[in-house]
């Protein structure tokens, strides 16, 4: 391990960062609120520090998927090991971190997003102290989701997630906070459960050889999930395209497409994000959603790749949908934060349909379209924070006129909107269009009919546009002052990410293209019974 | 030394002690008297930890902890006596069948 | 890569990337550093002078092949089993891009000049002359691309500055609705150039031009998809050339600056859609040119229809700008290839002429635009008068102009098409047109200048603009006439932009040409392929071919046809407009019907508001509704059953379960009562029922 | 039957016998006097175990401590003379029957238990031994037993006197 700080590896820095910050802020008194958000805005920044030094060190050229010796800063101990537990026999758990080229990204960006976030929660003004630690709890969940490798360890996290979200918007949300947490809550609970199942279901499906004992026992470990050879003839997920493996992929496709959210699975998606502060629909839209995508990826698509060939028709069936409805529902919407999430909505969908074409350009497309949207959507969100915190009011038809009144703004809002819309030099562009291509080559009829979203998309943004920013200003807008210095700082990161991703998207499809590439060749060769590992 | 009184009569006496101890707390009104009969129940107990000493089945521990109970008994003595006189003060009775506030 | 050729694309480079940085000053420091818009119109002429040297280098001094500058935008591998994914991105520089480099910069640089006068007061003065830069930028990309893909990167960013252009004076609702509608329905044709991208990329894994052609020639893209790829590539085109059905934005985006207009709307990018149809031009099928010539006839006609009938000046310019990328889009379509482009240079000048003239009439009407309150101009504003004139000679197609050399091409390829495929609806569409144009030009000439004014006092206060503003007007007027292209003004042949610019050879498989197309047998052709040709973009080569020979034949019929025609048009004009032997509202009144209908723009914009627009608004709130009530309603009744079923539960709970429990407590309670007078509450009587017990246990458990 | 044993069974009658005059003595004074001498009895039979030192203590603390202080506890109860001491026989008969029940059993058991040979050389001496088992063994306990006495002695202190000071207030 030669990635490490003070002894500890890289990962885990990053991942617990936020934890230690956490308790920082547990312990500074009551009403010392600056010194709360010092120290939360310094585990986020060193978080960010850290997601830079990784980025810097990591190596392009190896490949992680299923692939132990591709992983990157590579952290393995044992965690649990519990001797003879009733019929579970000799369970161990691995705390086992590393990174790949489909982690990067999202590391990346949960780093960038918890930062951003910060600044934009800088304003909090109820219980900063709860919120904080929440906050950074959060922070240490989601970045967890994206480091782990054992799948206990991966549901550990996902489930650590849920609870501070669900106090986040529970709390300090608008005024229908209740009913839109519980509703997160429950539905993702249900989409968690599922992963639960499948995950025991995996775990007594597969055996290795304990390197240490030398006797067989069954393991969490993803990696060896995705080795058929690991299965138990005779156990319930073994062989190749038998009935509960496909009932296992299903179950376990519900339990990330609640998190995409995958339609009918969204409704969740706009109720939350209407109520939840701003930082949290930016944390909400920008990495929470991309957990789902991620987890058919890391998991779904490599552990059942039978299943994944079989289903990647109605899954890209599913994007069209998500892409298509997702628009349509966003142009109906007056309330400006609820139209954003329903383009969160049609937005996913693109990475469903790119990631379902499971070729080359698909999952690269999907992949980058992640990251990228992460990004676009914390600025539309951040966006719509701007305004309600001036105006307190998010109605569509309330505004206009604001680009003579708020010139920095509009042009903050142009870039993201032009983003979101699909604007070639800005980011969403290459990995629309990566997604598209890849979801030609596979679903040509599926490609062409979602391709009307690209039209949809620039409807309603424009309409929204026109509706806040042209036109005449009304009288009561008269007074608002334009983006601060604290504003500008969460937004120009992100600018600068997305007008520079949009003209080198090398940049990040370039530590991308090993891993995802063994992805798409391990899923065709191992789905179709060939081959199954290197 | 052959002894014809061996350690079953020390028993022996023990137990009837024991009995009267009993007896006298269980019948007795007057808390005194109570207090009697435990002093009893006690010596009873305590004649059985120095008879085993003396007979080879305690080590002479058993002659301590008689002597510890008879600390206790002290104690005991002391502190129920108080509580008698201070019931005895404010009841203005001893006896345990009267002394029954909590009760009612 | 010899050195000109370096020093050429790097030249090429600073010109694409000039208006951009002037764009980022503007943008950022126009608040700031006073006359940056002096800066932006500097570094447009400078990026005019580096075209300019580029063309005449390439064109007319070293007669260089075709200059490319590729390299490696996204690469993420090749894996065992699949191409992999490259995108090769660059720029290239053959006669057309060279030509249009100077059509782009010349134009643009005449409107920022232009632009000087007509904008001085704006209240967004800088970040008009910003997006003017930001225009420039795209178009010159659109120019200067060699791959599908990269067009279509910039092809977007030109419908994004076109979009914040016409925009320009958002806080007028109709301007903002126009920027709108002009984006949303570039997005329409532009989905289907995206779906044709996708076609070409998925069967050739390039999107530069050369590899695609050899793919196609290859084979590796033939039949019915190769069709579709053509016709939905043209699909872009149809949107941003505003071709029939997708025309409806062009006369809305009128909302815009005038001078917006004459660049945007009038010279550049709207003929970027023939740009396109020009470079896909080797892989169009024969199919697919016949769709685009019918597109290209039917949108000439219809505009020109509408256009008689318009009253706003600029609404009649943007009505004959779509009915001139009509016909050049015919002209591609049937196969006059270099006339079509020479139509596209000679259109550009001429038309942005027209639009600076008439945003010259307009800044000196005080932003009036209705003709009808217009008139006798002619007094006032000499300069732009006469230049109106050149220009309208010119769009109508009368000798000596440079509009008559390119038209006239067109309509003798359009009648050669017609001698070809015995199909003369396109011929017959395209002369009818002629008429129409002489009619509304001279129409527009004369009620705006000549005649008596009605508005007087409009008119006492018009005057002749300022230089900034006649300038231009005269550099286009000069190059509306045909000196600048050829020394003979009745043979377009023999101008250097039909020479240099010359018909590729289509790549597609012989099946699906067109038979007159392909070469005629080397032993009967007149003349042989001349070595020295000038090679072009895929693989093309001068030859001689039936539809040529069919060409020749037709000329001089179509050149005497299409000049009566102007000539009645003209004449008819003045008939009704100047000498009124006819009484126009007599006349509109005789054919009320097709005179409102015309008026009406063909009801096109009703009807696909009732079409398209309600029906995706109505499926969108349907589908918000379903949203909101039927998923979510699911949602709610999954959760609203939980809580019933909970509460069904909680009654069994309440009665059956705690039922039980009660009876058991009331039954202990019962037993209690027996037991109750054990518990005396004294000591004593504990002790004895302690000792029982022991007792009890000693003998219940005693062994012996 | 030699000296020891007839010691043995003159001891026991005694203790026994005035054990009984304890608990069925209708005066609280008698009956403090013969616990006294059970005491006594009782301190004799430890010497006649060879447990000398227990049985001073016993003498000592009992007779000299204890009853001393039980005689003082009848005698503040101003009207411990006249209490009726005794239940009533309907309630004397089932503690009769049990406390008899209990009393055959615990002897029968003693007497039929084969308790090991008895051959044990009885210690010479006691007092040092149990001394240094107090410093060594047991010295936790012995420390806790003087911080308890010291606390019971506090605490009947306190008790017997705050109550005595409210009742003064009344």
């Amino acid at each position: 391990m030669q990635y490490q700080f003070l002894g500890i590896g890289f990962l885990t820095w990053i991942t617990f960062l936020p934890v230690l910050g956490m308790v920082v802020v547990l312990l500074i008194p009551r009403g010392n609120t600056t010194a709360m958000k010092w120290t939360a805005l310094a585990a986020t920044v060193l978080q960010l520090v850290f997601a830079v030094l990784i980025w810097i060190n990591f190596n392009p050229s190896l490949s992680g998927i299923n692939d132990a010796s591709g992983f990157q800063f590579i952290e393995k101990t044992r965690w649990i090991d519990l001797q003879g537990v009733g019929w579970f026999g000799h369970v161990a758990v691995d705390y086992f971190l590393g990174i790949d080229g489909l982690s990067l990204p999202m590391v990346i960006l949960t780093a960038i997003i918890s930062f951003v976030g910060m600044i934009a929660s800088w304003n909090i003004n109820k219980a900063q102290k709860g919120y904080f630690a929440l906050y950074l709890l959060l922070d240490t969940g989601m970045m967890g989701v994206f480091v782990a490798l054992d799948m206990f360890l991966f549901y550990v996290f996902w489930e650590l997630m849920l609870l501070p979200m669900y106090f986040l918007i529970g709390i300090w949300g608008g005024p229908r906070r209740e009913y839109a947490a519980i509703k997160f809550f429950l539905y993702t609970l249900l989409g968690s459960v599922l992963i639960l199942l499948v995950m025991l279901g995996l775990y007594f499906s597969v055996s290795v050889k304990d390197p240490t004992t030398g006797q067989m026992m069954h393991t969490f470990n993803m990696l060896d999930f995705m080795n058929a050879k690991n299965f138990d003839p005779n156990s319930l997920l073994g062989g190749l395209g038998t009935y509960w493996r496909y009932v296992a992929f299903i179950a376990l496709f519900i339990g990330f497409a609640i998190k995409v959210p995958v339609f009918p699975f969204h409704t969740w998606l706009p109720d939350a994000h209407v109520e939840a502060p701003t930082a949290i629909s930016v944390i909400l839209a920008g990495v929470l959603l991309k957990m789902g995508t991620y987890g058919f990826l890391r998991i779904s698509f490599p552990i059942f790749p039978d299943a994944m060939l079989k289903f990647a028709f109605p899954l890209a069936i599913l994007g069209f949908i998500n892409i298509v409805y997702g628009a349509l529902c966003a142009m109906a919407q007056t309330d400006f934060k609820k139209m954003i999430a329903y383009s969160s909505i049609s937005h996913m969908g693109v990475v469903l349909l790119g990631i379902a074409a499971l070729n080359t350009q698909g999952v690269a497309g999907g992949v980058l379209q992640m990251f990228n949207h992460g990004i676009v959507t914390a600025m539309l969100f951040l966006v719509v924070g701007v305004i309600y915190d001036r105006a307190h009011t998010r109605d569509l038809s309330a505004f206009g006129g604001l680009a003579n009144q708020m010139p920095v703004y509009t042009g903050v809002m142009t870039v993201a909107f032009f983003a979101a819309i699909g604007l070639p030099g800005l980011s969403e562009f290459v990995s629309e269009m990566l997604s598209y291509l890849g979801a030609f080559q596979s679903f040509q009829w599926v490609a062409i009919f979602s391709s009307i979203g690209i039209v949809l998309t620039a409807g309603y943004m424009l309409w929204a546009l026109q509706r806040v920013f042209l036109g005449q200003l009304p009288d009561k807008w008269k007074g608002l002052p334009d983006v601060n210095g604290r504003e500008l700082v969460a937004f120009v990161p992100l600018m600068v990410v997305v007008i520079l991703l949009g003209i080198f998207p090398s940049i990040m499809l370039h530590p991308m293209n090993a891993s995802l590439n063994h992805l798409v060749e391990f899923v065709q060769k191992a789905g179709s019974g060939l081959v199954a590992t290197k | 030394m052959n002894l014809h009184v061996g350690l079953t009569d020390f028993l022996v006496v023990s137990a009837i002690l024991f009995s009267l101890g009993i007896y006298g707390v269980v019948t007795r009104k007057n808390a005194i008297m109570v207090l009697m009969g435990i002093e009893l129940i006690l010596n009873s107990a305590n004649l059985n930890f120095v008879a085993f000493t003396r007979f080879g089945l305690m080590n002479l521990t058993g002659q301590v902890i008689a002597l510890f109970v008879i600390i206790l008994a002290a104690a005991e003595a002391a502190i129920l006596l108080a509580i008698v006189l201070n019931i005895h003060q404010q009841l203005d009775t001893v006896n345990v069948d009267e002394v029954d506030k909590l009760k009612n | 890569m010899s050195p000109i050729d370096t020093t050429l694309l790097n030249l090429a480079i600073a010109v694409l990337f000039l208006p951009l940085a002037g764009f980022t000053l503007l943008i950022f420091f126009g608040k700031k550093i006073p006359r940056l818009d002096l800066v932006e119109t500097g570094i447009l002429f400078l990026s005019l002078a580096f075209s300019l040297y580029i063309m005449i280098e390439k064109i007319f001094i070293l007669h260089l092949g075709t200059l490319d500058l590729t390299f490696r935008w996204i690469d993420i591998g090749a894996i065992v089993g699949h191409p992999g994914f490259v995108l090769d991105i660059g720029i290239a520089i053959d006669n057309i891009t060279a030509i249009m480099l100077v059509v782009v910069t010349l134009i643009s640089s005449l409107v920022h000049l232009f632009s000087f006068g007509y904008m001085r007061d704006d209240i967004r003065y800088i970040r008009y002359y910003a997006y003017l830069g930001f225009f420039s930028f795209s178009m010159l990309g659109i120019v200067l691309s060699n791959n599908i893909l990269m067009m279509y990167v910039f092809w977007e960013l030109v419908g994004i500055s076109s979009y914040l252009l016409i925009g320009h004076w958002y806080e007028k609702k109709s301007a903002s609705d126009a920027g709108k509608k002009a984006f949303i329905v570039n997005r329409v044709g532009d989905v289907g150039f995206f779906i044709g991208i996708m076609i070409v990329f998925t069967s050739l894994h390039t999107v530069l031009f050369s590899g695609i052609f050899k793919g196609i020639a290859a084979g590796q893209l033939s039949g019915p998809l190769l069709t579709a790829a053509g016709i939905l590539i043209f699909c872009g085109a149809v949107g941003k050339s505003a071709q029939f059905p997708l025309h409806v934005w062009l006369p809305d985006a009128m909302e815009g600056p005038t001078p917006v207009s004459a660049l945007i709307h009038a010279a550049t990018m709207v003929a970027a859609g023939v740009y396109l149809v020009a470079r896909v031009y080797p892989m169009l099928t024969g199919d697919a040119l016949t769709v685009i010539a019918y597109i290209g006839a039917v949108t000439a006609f219809l505009a020109a229809t509408i256009a008689i009938t318009q009253n706003d000046i600029k609404k009649v310019l943007a009505y004959s700008t779509i009915s001139q990328l009509g016909y050049m889009i015919l002209g591609l379509g049937v196969g006059a290839f270099s006339a079509g482009f020479f139509h596209l240079v000679t259109h550009a000048a001429f038309k942005a002429g027209l639009f600076l003239g008439s945003g010259s009439v307009i800044y000196a009407m005080h932003h009036e635009q209705d003709m009808r309150r217009m008139g006798g101009l002619r007094r006032k504003m000499p300069i732009t008068y006469w230049a109106f004139v050149i220009f309208s000679l010119s769009i109508s197609g009368i000798p000596f102009t440079s509009g008559f050399l390119s038209k006239d091409s067109i309509l003798g390829g359009a009648l050669a098409y017609g001698m070809l495929s015995g199909n003369y609806i396109i011929p017959i569409l395209g002369y009818g047109v002629v008429f129409l144009t002489a009619f509304y030009m001279f129409r527009l000439i004369i009620m705006t200048f000549h005649g008596e004014p009605r508005d007087h006092h409009k008119f006492e206060h018009a005057k002749e603009s300022p230089a900034v503003m006649t300038i231009p007007l005269v550099v286009l007027a000069a190059l509306s006439l045909f000196v600048f292209y050829t020394f003979n003004p009745f043979s377009p042949e023999s101008s250097w932009v039909m020479k240099s610019v010359v018909k590729p050879e289509s790549v597609v498989p012989a099946a699906q040409t067109r038979g007159w197309d392909n070469p005629v047998p080397v032993e009967t052709a007149s003349v042989p392929s001349t070595p020295n040709t000038l090679p072009q973009m895929g693989n093309q080569t001068r030859s001689v071919t039936y539809y040529g020979e069919a060409l020749e034949e037709s000329h001089y019929v179509g050149m005497g046809l299409s000049l009566t025609l102007a000539f009645l048009g003209i004449l008819a004009a003045f008939v009704v407009y100047q000498w009124k032997k006819v009484d126009a509202e007599k006349l509109k009144q005789s054919v009320k019907p097709v005179y409102t209908f015309l008026l009406n723009k063909w009801y096109f914009d009703e009807l696909y508001g009732a079409t398209v627009v309600a029906g995706t608004v109505g499926v969108s709130k349907a589908f918000a509704w379903f949203d909101g009530h039927v998923i979510d309603g699911i949602v709610n009744g999954a959760a609203a059953f939980t809580r019933g079923a909970s509460s069904l539960s909680g009654k069994f709970d309440h009665y059956v379960v705690d039922g039980l429990v009660n009876f058991s407590a009331w039954f202990t309670g019962l037993l209690g009562k027996g037991v109750r007078r054990v518990q005396t509450g004294k000591v004593q009587t504990y002790i004895v029922f302690a000792l029982l017990g022991v007792l009890i246990i000693f003998f219940a458990f005693r062994q012996f | 039957m030699n000296w020891y044993d007839i010691a043995f069974y003159a001891f026991a009658i005694v203790t026994v016998v005035s054990a009984v005059g304890v608990v069925f003595s209708r005066n609280i004074l008698y009956a403090a006097f013969a616990l006294l001498f059970t005491f006594f009895g009782i301190a004799a039979l430890y010497v006649l175990l060879t447990a000398d030192f227990i049985a001073i203590t016993q003498i000592l603390l009992y007779v000299g401590g204890i009853l001393v202080l039980i005689i003082f506890g009848v005698m503040l109860t101003s009207r411990a003379f006249n209490v009726e001491v005794k239940r009533g026989l309907l309630k004397r008969i089932p503690a009769v029957l049990v406390v008899g029940a209990m009393a055959g059993t615990l002897i029968g058991v003693l007497t039929t238990t084969q308790w090991p040979s008895s051959n044990f050389s009885p210690y010479e001496d006691t007092a040092r031994p149990i001394g240094a088992l107090l410093m060594t063994q047991f010295v936790l306990p012995f420390e806790l037993a003087s911080v308890l006495l010291l606390v019971a002695l506090i605490g009947a202190v306190i008790i017997a006197r705050r109550e005595k000071e409210r009742g003064a207030q009344l």
